[in-house]
């Protein structure tokens, strides 16, 4: 099966690590991903805010693009994406308003968006289209022994996922168990990371990041698993404002793809694990790895 | 077509869903259009396909049948059987060029107020947009058609060409070399 | 029928009903149309014509205008054709020369265009004085009414309608599916708001049952097949095995001692699962009859053939277990039925975030009734799934109610028996407890005296639906409790809330086959799945199908003293049509003309009723008039329009139809 | 003491606001509300509004437009859509919420220098010029139009990006901007 790749322009920039590794594993799969051809920012929570009809317009773009392009299956791997390129094809079908504003800006440039294209996200891709017998068959260095809080968070469960159930979501258990790891049960795996307020409003966003990392390491997880760039860069890049509010609370945080690698025995250079400011280390039959040191800046494992 | 012309429907309402249902409807003060007469019966099996197509020949522009929902006929599957004329009677009313929306069965049960406003209003924006059907005018047309055949039929058997008709003639070869 | 000869002198009224059709339809303009058509030798209007005036109105002109049809447009024929038929008959005609149009609910109600309003009524009444000219003179048929009554469920609402027909003389055949009659009730410590212990007031009415002479009461059973119609019903009853001959049986529960699982090791659906039975058991001590059940799941012989079975030795020369029990039915007859198939309450597991079956402290409010109880699985000591004696408890109403993605209806019973589980818990344990509302609905006699007397004990109310219930702590006071994430409305703050034990008020539904037994009993239900009462305030227990009531939670949630009202009212309903002895039935029926009739017998398999036959003699179709139920099905589809039905015939509908058109 | 009069007056509200918010695609609901909580309950940044979610619906229903506008609430959500997934009543808050963003940066009434709706108006030019994001520049330019100093606090982030490989100040842009900007302008027209 293909699928047309929407990265989104954080998996170009502060997640690279995510596409880094994605690609690779959807490669050894045997996934055949084709970037979708000069594709456009989702539009995001941050354009919603100013202009909503703008918004769906930047979005039916990609959608457009895709339809064009073959009517592949969209493969979003960053929430914000997955979910906004969703919301849209759900306020075009719904709103005729909606769907007037945006056939005007298509029809300006000769583009369509009438095909219905399905927006998917890798984790529906890995369990429902590849499913876990085939990736089970391809994990040679399984993850005995490392306990992993599989962390949702908010946008791809929610209000339009199909794939997986909204307030007790499991495909990423599924597929880490598959993998060989130990799933840690928590009861904030699709809570909020805090999303832009880690930036914006530093007192309300660190405290979002610090009780996901306090409550996962609680309950004795030895990394955070995410799908999303933005949790992930909440998560692992702000671990010093956390420390100065609450102490040290140190949990490396990667991407599922990136422990996909690990158990499928891919070399570490092609899973990006240099990019997190935590690092991560794993060996199998070690010790359950720890963060090797607090992450001063003197100490930064490249 | 007139601008204000608006469509007229004939209803059937089995007595003991769909009628009820619309009680309910009135009961709840639910509003919808006002271009539907109904025509209560004990059961949608009492339908007589001649009953849709008196309604229609007579100047109806739509005709709303509505029982209970399968498996819930108060007869045990008079609904049923209706549905089996009414199969039928669709491939006749589309062999006579009546378009397909305008003759609707629903399965509305009592308690279902807001489907007999849905349904209603529904149908009559349907057939407002199809225009009126014209059934009297079309079996006029017919009726003419065939007087004017059976005329040049046995005017060309007896040889004589009627002057007069000469322009019809013209307009309708085809016709008149039948 | 002389008078189809006679000249027409058709009367019709037009009814105001005060504004509800005045308002919107010009009744002034429909009398003087109406009074314009041919035969019409009268047409007036009235402010309400189901009034004595208004019927006298009807009498008199019929006597002084020589009127042999009569017309009125009102509102629907199902609330009062009867009465202007009556009407009719009074003032010296065959009440079925009358004919109703309907312009309130099926006009004034649902438009607001007065002049579209005042069009369509001058089309149906024109329609119908149409119609009335073909009306004919017939009679009404009467049926015997058999005087047995079918009460089907045993929760309080059909023991109650099953006591008072019993008393009353009629035999009363009671049918419940589960081993003991008592539903929901029996498993209630306590009722509000009087806090009477529910077992005390039930348990003398359920053994009256068990020993009244007139009732004859069937547990483990259902109700298989109903055919007939009002007055004359045959039901076929299963009795599921229970392995157990009832009539042998004494109660003595020797056997369950004697069992080779020396401890109850399965799970008790009495005691909704905090307790454990035997294979071997009896749901509760006061259960009716009293009589043990095995259960074939769990019982090793039934299982696997290998037991010792010491059972059957402590059973000794009783000999009441018999583990070659199958399945039997019996047929009986009944003239009318009440059906009290009750509620089952919402499964919390559907609200996720309130951690029913995750968290083990997370509690239904039925959990609490058995936890609570004296009987119960604790001995009425309150202690948690995890051992625990909460020293603080959350009650969380709404669940499962006024929730778009579950059930959008009031559950109505929920906020007063969460402040009564309240009460209890808080005798039980001097807990603090906390109740997360929305709105406290207490609209029954001493249900907000009883709320003030909880705020009195101290009970603390927070208004706001909880967001969830987490075992994730913020705070060393949270660590190790489940907290409560909740806006306090009316403080305008959001608070966490950490308790030992939380109580879920689960709302009430449908029962999970809801839609089968009404199937079977040709009822209707509401799109949710309560069963529809013919009439919301005019007939309440009454169902579309004649003869057969509806009582208690299966028409929708109501509390015991509801419940025990509607039963004692459907009772009384079918103690009229039995004690009336017969029932008027609409004389709709089909006949066929066998002079025109070809013969050719496609009717015959269309009859549900099998009401048609051949007559070999004469080559043609006959109609049994008293098993014909007036569907009209034969009618519409005799090739050679040979069947007639009354009320509805060919002529009559056509000329309904010309007439709807007619105006324009 | 200061004291402040909280009483509100019928000339309080701005009447009509309420139901123009009510007729945006996605904020129908908002009648429905039976206030009942719930939003507040499951709201992760509750814990920081001025007005919780419940009030801020009751305000925007009643006109309060001045109320809501410059709230903080709003500008306090991330968009978890928590509250639209458990409201009993089906209402779309999330959608609500940005609407009523929406509306205070066209009126201007957000608080000065609060960095959020900053974020979404730099973001919205930087897409509408680009058709992408870039992170770094977009962060860089935040901070220097709210909180200059604040950059500085940040030192250790912008440290661990550099030395992961992640600092990059490049300017990131679609090829076909000008076809963006048509479809924008289109949009645009008669709406």
């Amino acid at each position: 099966m293909k699928y047309s790749y929407f990265p989104g322009c954080s998996l170009k920039g502060l997640g690279r690590a995510y596409e880094e590794s994605l690609l690779p594993v959807m490669k050894h799969l045997g996934v055949d991903l084709q970037e979708l051809d000069d594709w456009n920012c989702c539009g995001a929570t941050a354009y919603m805010s100013v202009d909503e009809a703008k918004a769906c317009v930047l979005a039916s773009r990609n959608l457009a693009l895709a339809e064009r392009d073959g009517n592949h299956p969209i493969l979003a791997p960053c929430s914000a994406c997955y979910l906004v390129l969703n919301k849209t094809k759900h306020y075009l079908h719904q709103y005729p308003k909606m769907k007037a504003t945006v056939d005007r800006a298509l029809n300006a440039v000769g583009m369509k968006c009438e095909k219905d294209v399905p927006v998917r996200h890798p984790l529906d891709v890995l369990i429902n289209d590849i499913g876990l017998d085939a990736i089970k068959m391809k994990v040679t260095k399984p993850l005995q022994g490392l306990k992993v809080a599989p962390y949702y968070g908010c946008q791809i469960v929610r209000p339009y996922a199909t794939f997986d159930d909204q307030a007790n979501p499991t495909t990423m258990d599924r597929l880490l168990e598959a993998l060989g790891a130990t799933v840690i049960r928590w009861p904030l795996k699709t809570k909020c990371c805090g999303g832009s307020l880690t930036g914006t409003i530093p007192e309300a966003g660190i405290r979002m990041v610090y009780i996901l990392l306090n409550e996962a390491k609680k309950r004795g997880a030895d990394c955070l698993a995410t799908v999303c760039p933005l949790c992930q860069f909440n998560l692992d890049g702000y671990h010093s404002a956390v420390r100065r509010q609450y102490g040290d609370v140190l949990l490396p945080t990667v991407y599922f793809s990136q422990l996909m690698g690990l158990a499928f025995g891919l070399p570490d250079r092609d899973l990006a694990l240099n990019r997190a400011a935590i690092p991560f280390r794993w060996r199998p039959s070690s010790p359950p790895p720890a963060p090797a040191k607090p992450p001063a800046a003197k100490s930064v494992a490249a | 077509m007139t601008k204000d012309w608006k469509p007229r429907i004939v209803a059937f309402f089995c007595n003991w869903c769909t009628y009820t249902a619309a009680d309910l409807a009135g009961v709840s003060r639910l509003k919808y259009a006002s271009n539907v007469r109904v025509i209560r019966l004990m059961c949608s099996g009492r339908v007589d396909p001649q009953f849709i197509l008196e309604a229609l020949t007579h100047g109806a522009d739509g005709v709303l049948i509505g029982g209970c929902h399968p498996f819930d006929c108060h007869y045990v599957e008079g609904n049923y059987k209706m549905l089996r004329r009414f199969q039928l009677l669709k491939r006749l009313l589309a062999d006579m060029g009546i378009e397909d929306q305008r003759v609707r069965l629903e399965w509305i049960s009592a308690a279902e107020g807001d489907k007999v406003k849905r349904v209603i209003n529904d149908l009559t924006q349907q057939i407002q947009a199809l225009g009126p059907l014209g059934f009297p005018s079309k079996v006029a047309d017919w009726d003419r058609e065939m007087t004017e055949l059976e005329h040049h039929v046995t005017a060309t058997a007896a040889g004589v060409c009627a002057c007069g008709e000469s322009e019809m003639a013209a307009a309708k070869p085809e016709v008149a070399h039948v | 029928m002389n008078s189809n000869r006679e000249e027409l002198r058709i009367g019709f009224y037009v009814c105001h009903c005060g504004h509800n059709i005045a308002a919107t339809v010009d009744c002034a303009e429909v009398a003087r149309y109406v009074g314009t058509l041919p035969h019409v030798a009268l047409s007036r209007e009235y402010k309400y014509m189901c009034s004595d005036p208004g019927q006298e109105l009807i009498q008199q002109d019929i006597r002084e205008h020589k009127l042999n049809r009569v017309v009125v447009a009102s509102c629907s024929p199902l609330l009062h054709e009867h009465t202007f038929r009556g009407a009719t008959e009074a003032g010296g005609l065959n009440p079925f020369y009358f004919h109703m149009v309907n312009i309130r609910e099926h006009n004034s109600w649902v438009h607001t265009d007065r002049k579209e309003a005042t069009e369509k009524a001058k089309a149906l009444a024109q329609a119908a004085i149409e119609r009335v000219a073909h009306h004919k003179a017939l009679e009404v048929k009467r049926v015997k009414i058999h005087a047995d009554v079918l009460v089907v469920g045993g929760g309080i609402a059909g023991i109650h309608a099953a006591m008072t027909m019993a008393n009353a003389g009629k035999k009363v055949y009671l049918v419940e599916r589960e081993p003991t009659i008592g539903g929901h009730m029996a498993k209630f410590d306590k009722t509000f708001p009087t806090l009477d212990c529910a077992a005390c007031i039930l348990t003398p009415k359920m053994s009256e049952v068990g020993n009244h002479p007139n009732i004859t009461l069937w547990t483990y059973s259902e109700v298989t097949k109903v055919d007939g119609y009002v007055g004359n019903y045959k039901v076929t009853v299963k009795h599921k095995p229970r392995y157990i001959v009832e009539d042998a049986c004494v109660g003595c529960m020797e056997c369950i001692d004697a069992c080779v699982y020396k401890t109850p090791k399965f799970e008790d659906e009495f005691n909704e699962g905090l307790g454990k039975r035997k294979p071997v058991f009896i749901p509760f001590p006061q259960a009716t009859p009293q009589v043990v059940i095995i259960d074939p799941e769990t019982c090793l012989n039934l299982k696997t053939g290998k037991c010792k079975k010491t059972c059957v030795e402590a059973c000794a020369d009783r000999m009441a277990i018999d583990f070659t029990q199958q399945e039997t039915f019996d047929e009986i007859e009944v003239g009318t039925m009440i059906v009290a198939t009750g509620f089952k309450t919402f499964d919390a597991k559907r609200v996720p975030a309130y951690g029913y079956g995750v968290y083990p402290n997370v509690y239904t409010a039925l959990e609490v009734e058995r936890l609570v109880n004296a009987s119960g699985p604790t001995g009425g000591e309150v202690i948690t799934r995890d051992g625990r004696h909460p020293k603080s408890i959350g009650i969380i109403h709404c669940v499962g109610s006024r929730d778009k993605k579950t059930n959008v209806w009031c559950s109505r019973v929920c906020c007063m028996y969460s402040m009564k589980l309240a009460l209890l818990l808080k005798e039980h344990t001097g807990a603090e407890i906390y109740n997360f509302y929305i709105d406290i609905r207490t609209p029954g006699k001493g249900y907000e005296e009883f709320y003030n007397k909880l705020l009195d004990e101290g009970v603390h109310f927070i208004r706001g639906r909880v967001g969830e219930v987490t075992d994730w702590a913020m705070t060393p006071e949270e660590e190790g409790k489940l907290t409560i994430r909740v806006e306090d409305t009316l403080a305008g703050y959001v608070r966490r809330i950490p308790v030992d034990m939380v109580v879920l008020a689960t709302g009430l539904e449908p029962q999970q086959d809801a839609q089968d037994v009404r199937r079977l009993f040709n009822l209707s239900c509401g799109g949710e799945g309560w069963f529809l009462e013919r009439h919301p305030k005019l007939a309440p227990v009454s169902t579309f199908t004649d003869g057969i009531f509806i009582a208690g939670g299966c028409q929708g949630p109501r509390d015991i003293p509801d419940t025990v009202a509607q039963a004692g009212a459907a009772a009384a309903e079918c103690l009229a049509l039995i004690d009336k002895g017969y029932v008027e039935q609409e004389p709709n029926t089909a006949f066929v003309l066998a002079e025109e009739c070809s013969g050719c017998k496609s009717c015959i398999p269309l009859c549900p009723y099998t009401a048609i036959a051949f007559d070999e003699s004469s080559k043609v179709a006959v109609i049994n008039e008293a098993l014909c139920k007036g569907c009209g099905t034969c009618v519409a589809s005799c090739p050679s329009g040979s069947i007639v039905q009354n009320l509805f015939e060919d002529d009559e509908v056509f000329s309904e139809i010309k007439g709807v058109l007619a105006y324009d | 003491m200061n004291i402040t009069r909280t009483i509100k007056y019928e000339a309080d509200r701005v009447k009509g606001f309420g139901d123009e918010v009510m007729k945006v695609p996605g904020c129908e609901k908002l009648k429905d509300c039976i206030q009942c909580g719930t939003c507040s309950g499951v709201c992760p940044l509750s814990v920081y509004m001025d007005y919780t979610p419940r009030q801020v619906m009751e305000l925007t229903r009643f006109d309060f437009k001045k109320e809501v506008l410059s709230s903080k609430t709003i500008w306090l959500c991330a968009s978890c859509y928590a509250c639209t997934c458990e409201c009993p009543r089906e209402i779309r808050i999330t959608d609500i919420m940005y609407e009523l963003k929406q509306r205070a940066i066209h009126e201007g009434v957000y608080p000065r220098k609060f960095p959020i709706p900053v974020l979404a108006q730099e973001f919205e030019k930087m897409v509408t010029a680009n058709g992408r994001i870039s992170e770094m520049p977009l962060v860089m330019k935040l901070f220097m139009k709210t909180d200059p100093l604040g950059a500085m606090g940040n030192w250790q982030m912008g440290l661990d990006l550099m030395k992961t490989g992640r600092f990059s100040l490049a300017s990131e842009k679609i090829n076909n901007r000008e076809q963006l900007a048509k479809m924008f302008a289109a949009a645009e027209e008669k709406a």
